[in-house]
């Protein structure tokens, strides 16, 4: 298919984009680096930046306000019946950190942070994870060697993993089964069921009942 | 025909309606026409909307919201109904100012506009989009008590764009080029790697569905649909289209949208959503009203193509019987099956379950949990168990 | 590519949102999920409305307004557009008081709620619905200056109900019966008579559209579809079905829906809507703004079954290429074709031409009016004609 | 299909219709008579309430106030240009009078008619299409034998009756075609044309325009 790709003839819909237009909107960043800007920044720089502009949802250590993303910590939990996926527990790669803080954050002004911000503050992301020392300064050229705990953690998709058949009759032992219910009260119903005391079906609706 | 089952006259029903009376709205007249010049559902079905689940996430900008299935007929999900699923709000945006860029290695980089990409040859496909996360709340057990909230994060529309393939075709890719990341212009700038094979495969750039303009909630003015892949790869607000040699493994592809298993080990690059089934009749919002004649009926879906069968089971999985599929059976499509039976009474544990046309055979909550655990928080297709009370009300259970 | 071509940044067009800046929208957040719990278009796409032509009628509340078939795609018409036609305005019924009747020659008269026919099984259908007066103003020359008003009594949408078939065996009709008038709860009392042999094959009764049940302005909470026949016999807000021996001959199938000829007579109960087709793009409100690569596109759809061929002429008939059908090509649908060319500024006087399974092909204006005279008002599906002009300028024309 | 029809089981859904019930809703009346409730009315009564219920509309003598339906003459117009299509010169049957007026009529107040006022009624627009005397009276019994002036006039539908062939070249001869123009600047299409003088898109657009 790929060569056909290139052979056909274009049909002259839209035009060329220039190098210009390009840049300003390629801001991916790869495992190996590739898409990272020229720029650095320390942990220590990180640190004020983090506290201003991020600590107020992810807190102080990334331990997660409320119910925003814990960012740090739960090292060896993935097999836990609760486990903590964090930055430094999941993630395989540090280049994501850098390249979802320059596109995504802050969540209220994304795109709002300079290159250097973005590594310093990714830098400090990466120490509240105990990747790297407090003296640590992230650049261009060493992001893409920094090793992830968990980057072996990873296999590409191997479904379908989990055989079923046609099975028509006997396909279980009725004395076998057994039947879970459902806990009840904490998905919106009252549209339908006039006898329960449940959460709204919207986030302002919820917040209106709760004050 | 009929003694056992009366029209049942609720409380509230004015018998001045009823015949012999002429009723009220036949004897004057109605609002004539372009009263709406875009027309909204009757007073009367202000229930049917899409619902969130409010303490599933920290606010309602990063969020989901589901379809009200339980309500729905056919295989076509209106668009002011179909789910929400974002992780940056809405943008509200210019179409005249939008532009999609497509570059990487290709021999031209291209800008496109609205206008351009709508002067490409269109194509308009009825397919599924689901959320990966699906019924991800009950991996551990049954917690949501309706079928909005157990499988509402799918809808199914006609879409209609330009085939990813044409626009690559256009821009010529280089013989290097094996994935393409995919980038929103909302907030998120939301971001997925996607293999080259499916953008030549089946891959829509889409601007319309159901007939119309995207909804902003689903993406106006453009969107990529990878028809039977998680929602997620189906960027939305598309501006951005790079063809690289490898993946980017970029947040929603390692700390999001990979299944963890209990090993400790995740799976990555699971794209696509396996056959499932759901009843959507009767079901915890549509109990049993009445004795005698009732159609059990549902939705199946595959990801790898047509459904091809599905069963029903009416004592949690022992024995089963096969349904009908009706209306449209198309691929990657929401797909209607059928069974026709008589309820008097008795209680149920009603079970569906789908086969596609690879022969994959949807799995129970049993194999699933043996295989993944309970912490794989995506692609939860097991055969759903809805419990029928000799009342004829309906809950969601689980069977293990 | 593309030198030609180029990205046309309108006067509006704010710099400041094209690349390589990152526009407004992707620097804030946008609403959160169930802000509208119903969604609608973006406010960006306020001028896809439906429309009337005032003068064509008295008032608005018994008229006709026209879906804006230029700015939609695929085959699906959303909701919210769907053409009105009504005699009495819409009424607002409440569906707890509904009623629909079901009597006359039948062994066992019945009554029905809502939820009544909701528990028959259900079938789904994608047909398109047409009124008969659809390019009815047109018979004595052009005079419409918008596809919206040249052919947009039009909509297909996806149907839900029960076969009307399933209600008559439920209430057995005796061996004398042969139509069967059905009437709406309207101020109007809508009221015509359909042949038994329609009623077995694929009438539907209908409580859905598009998968929600349906919109005021198409019956809600019930009607008639009667696939491929003239829209009017699809009777609205349903209430009542008789089975009887011979035609009522009321006010609609006598005074209205007759088709007078030249020669004084008048044809009756002219039910199907013959094959038709219309070019959608281009058309007068989608002009050509760029030479070079141009895809024409269109709707056919026939009342006798499927499409077989759509034939394109860009010299006013005097020879004609093949289009290509694509998408679904489903029975009594509307139907979309295409025809990939260039264009570089010549005028063209644009016409398609549809065949449908049965060998019909669309006449010309010519052939037409030589049968019917031009006082027919219904049932026009003669050839239609565009003038292209060298500034890419479409008008409505007619060759004679 | 009509003996499947008969031999069905039930499914039992629905419930018997009374006889009651069914009485209030059969409004329907045919050509034979069947569906024509007793009852009577006269010209000279009817007269009365056509003035003060109808004549608003469709005029004293049924020739139509503005764009209001005609109901009356129109004889011999049928094959004319511009055909005037009335319940005299058009409609074949009476019984379609009466059937419409009883469900539809006054336009604004449908079914407020007794049975005895659309006799009455009924009446007076067959004396204004000169089919009944002044002195006549409508009744249950006679209304089937009234007969209309162009009862003769209708046919069943014979479609196909316009033959196309799927002709591909030289399908017509290019000097004989001739292109007629729109009649511009009577349909609404401002929304797309700068340059015009339309009508609105709507009855009210349209009335506070020209207000
Ligand atoms: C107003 C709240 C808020 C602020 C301030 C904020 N974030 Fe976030 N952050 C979020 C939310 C919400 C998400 C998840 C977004 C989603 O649903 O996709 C998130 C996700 C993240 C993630 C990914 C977490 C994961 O496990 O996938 C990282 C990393 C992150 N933020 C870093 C930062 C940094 C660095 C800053 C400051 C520069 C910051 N955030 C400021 C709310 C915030
Ligand atoms: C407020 C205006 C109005 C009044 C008052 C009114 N009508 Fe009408 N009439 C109409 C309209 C409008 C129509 C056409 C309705 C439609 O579009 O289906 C009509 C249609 C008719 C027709 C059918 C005409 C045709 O050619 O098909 C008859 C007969 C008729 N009216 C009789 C009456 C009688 C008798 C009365 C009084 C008892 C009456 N109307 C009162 C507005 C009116
Ligand atoms: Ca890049
Ligand atoms: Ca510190
Ligand atoms: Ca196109
Ligand atoms: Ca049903
Ligand atoms: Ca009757
Ligand atoms: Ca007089
Ligand atoms: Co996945
Ligand atoms: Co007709």
């Amino acid at each position: 298919a790929s060569l056909s790709l290139s052979a056909a003839e274009p049909l002259g819909i839209g035009r060329m984009a220039t190098a210009d237009e390009i840049a300003g909107w390629d801001i991916d960043v790869r495992p190996d680096g590739q898409g990272l800007p020229p720029g650095q920044g320390s942990v220590m720089n990180g640190e004020l930046l983090y506290e201003s502009r991020c600590a107020s949802c992810h807190g102080s250590f990334g331990e997660g306000i409320d119910r925003w993303p814990v960012l740090a910590g739960g090292y060896d939990t993935l097999t836990l019946e609760r486990p903590t996926k964090t930055v430094g527990s999941y993630w395989p790669y540090a280049s994501t950190l850098w390249d979802y803080i320059y596109r995504a954050m802050p969540f209220s002004a994304p795109r709002s942070l300079s290159v250097d911000e973005t590594y310093a503050v990714s830098a400090y992301v990466l120490y509240l994870n105990d990747i790297v020392d407090d003296d640590f300064v992230l650049t261009q050229g060493n992001l893409a060697r920094i090793e992830m705990p968990n980057r072996e953690g990873f296999f590409v998709d191997n479904r379908p993993d989990s055989p079923n058949t046609r099975c028509m009759q006997e396909c279980a032992r009725p004395d076998q089964l057994e039947m879970v219910g459902t806990i009840g009260g904490i998905t919106p119903v009252g549209h339908f069921r006039a006898d329960v005391d449940a959460p709204a079906a919207s986030h302002d609706a919820q917040k209106s009942l709760e004050d | 025909a009929a003694a056992a089952s009366g029209v049942a006259v609720a409380a509230s029903v004015n018998t001045d309606n009823l015949p012999p009376n002429e009723p009220s709205w036949s004897r004057q007249l109605g609002h004539g026409v372009v009263d709406s010049p875009y027309g909204m559902p009757s007073t009367y079905e202000q229930h049917v909307v899409r619902r969130t689940v409010p303490w599933l996430t920290a606010e309602s900008i990063s969020s989901i919201s589901m379809t009200p299935l339980a309500d729905l007929k056919g295989i076509i999900t209106p668009n002011g109904l179909v789910f929400e699923r974002y992780h940056a709000g809405v943008p509200l945006i210019n179409p005249d100012e939008h532009r999609l860029i497509l570059h990487g290695l290709v021999e031209r980089p291209l800008i496109f506009t609205m206008d351009d990409l709508m002067r490409f040859p269109s194509a308009s496909e009825i397919k599924f989009i689901e959320c990966p996360a699906n019924g991800g709340m009950e991996w551990k057990g049954a917690q949501m008590e309706a079928l909005q909230f157990t499988h509402g994060m799918l809808s199914c529309c006609e879409w209609t764009g330009v085939p990813l393939r044409v626009l690559l075709q256009e821009a010529g890719v280089k013989p290097e080029g094996k994935w393409i990341l995919a980038e929103g212009a909302d907030g998120a700038h939301m971001s997925r790697s996607i293999p080259l094979e499916k953008a030549l495969d089946d891959t829509l750039v889409v601007y319309a569905q159901n007939g119309e303009r995207l909804r902003p909630e689903q993406g106006y003015p453009l969107r990529l649909i990878n028809p039977g892949w998680e929602g997620n790869t189906s960027i939305k607000w598309l501006r951005r289209l790079e063809v690289g040699d490898q993946p980017w493994y970029h947040r929603e592809e390692t700390s999001k949208y990979t299944d963890l298993l209990a090993n400790g080990k995740a799976r990555k690059f699971s794209f696509v959503q396996e056959a499932n089934s759901v009843i959507t009749h009767p079901c915890p919002e549509k109990p049993i009203r009445q004795s005698g004649f009732i159609e059990i009926e549902g939705l199946a879906w595959s990801g790898r193509g047509h459904i091809k069968q599905v069963d029903i089971s009416f004592d949690g999985g022992v024995s089963w019987v096969p349904a009908q599929l009706k209306g449209l059976v198309l691929p990657k499509a929401l797909t209607r099956f059928s069974l026709v039976t008589r309820w008097e009474g008795q209680t149920w544990l009603l079970q569906a379950r789908a086969m596609d046309e690879t022969g994959y055979v949807q799995p129970t909550l049993k194999q699933l949990r043996e295989v993944r655990g309970t912490n794989s928080i995506y692609h939860k297709n097991s055969i759903h168990t809805w419990k029928v009370a000799a009342n004829g009300e309906v809950t969601n259970v689980q069977i293990t």
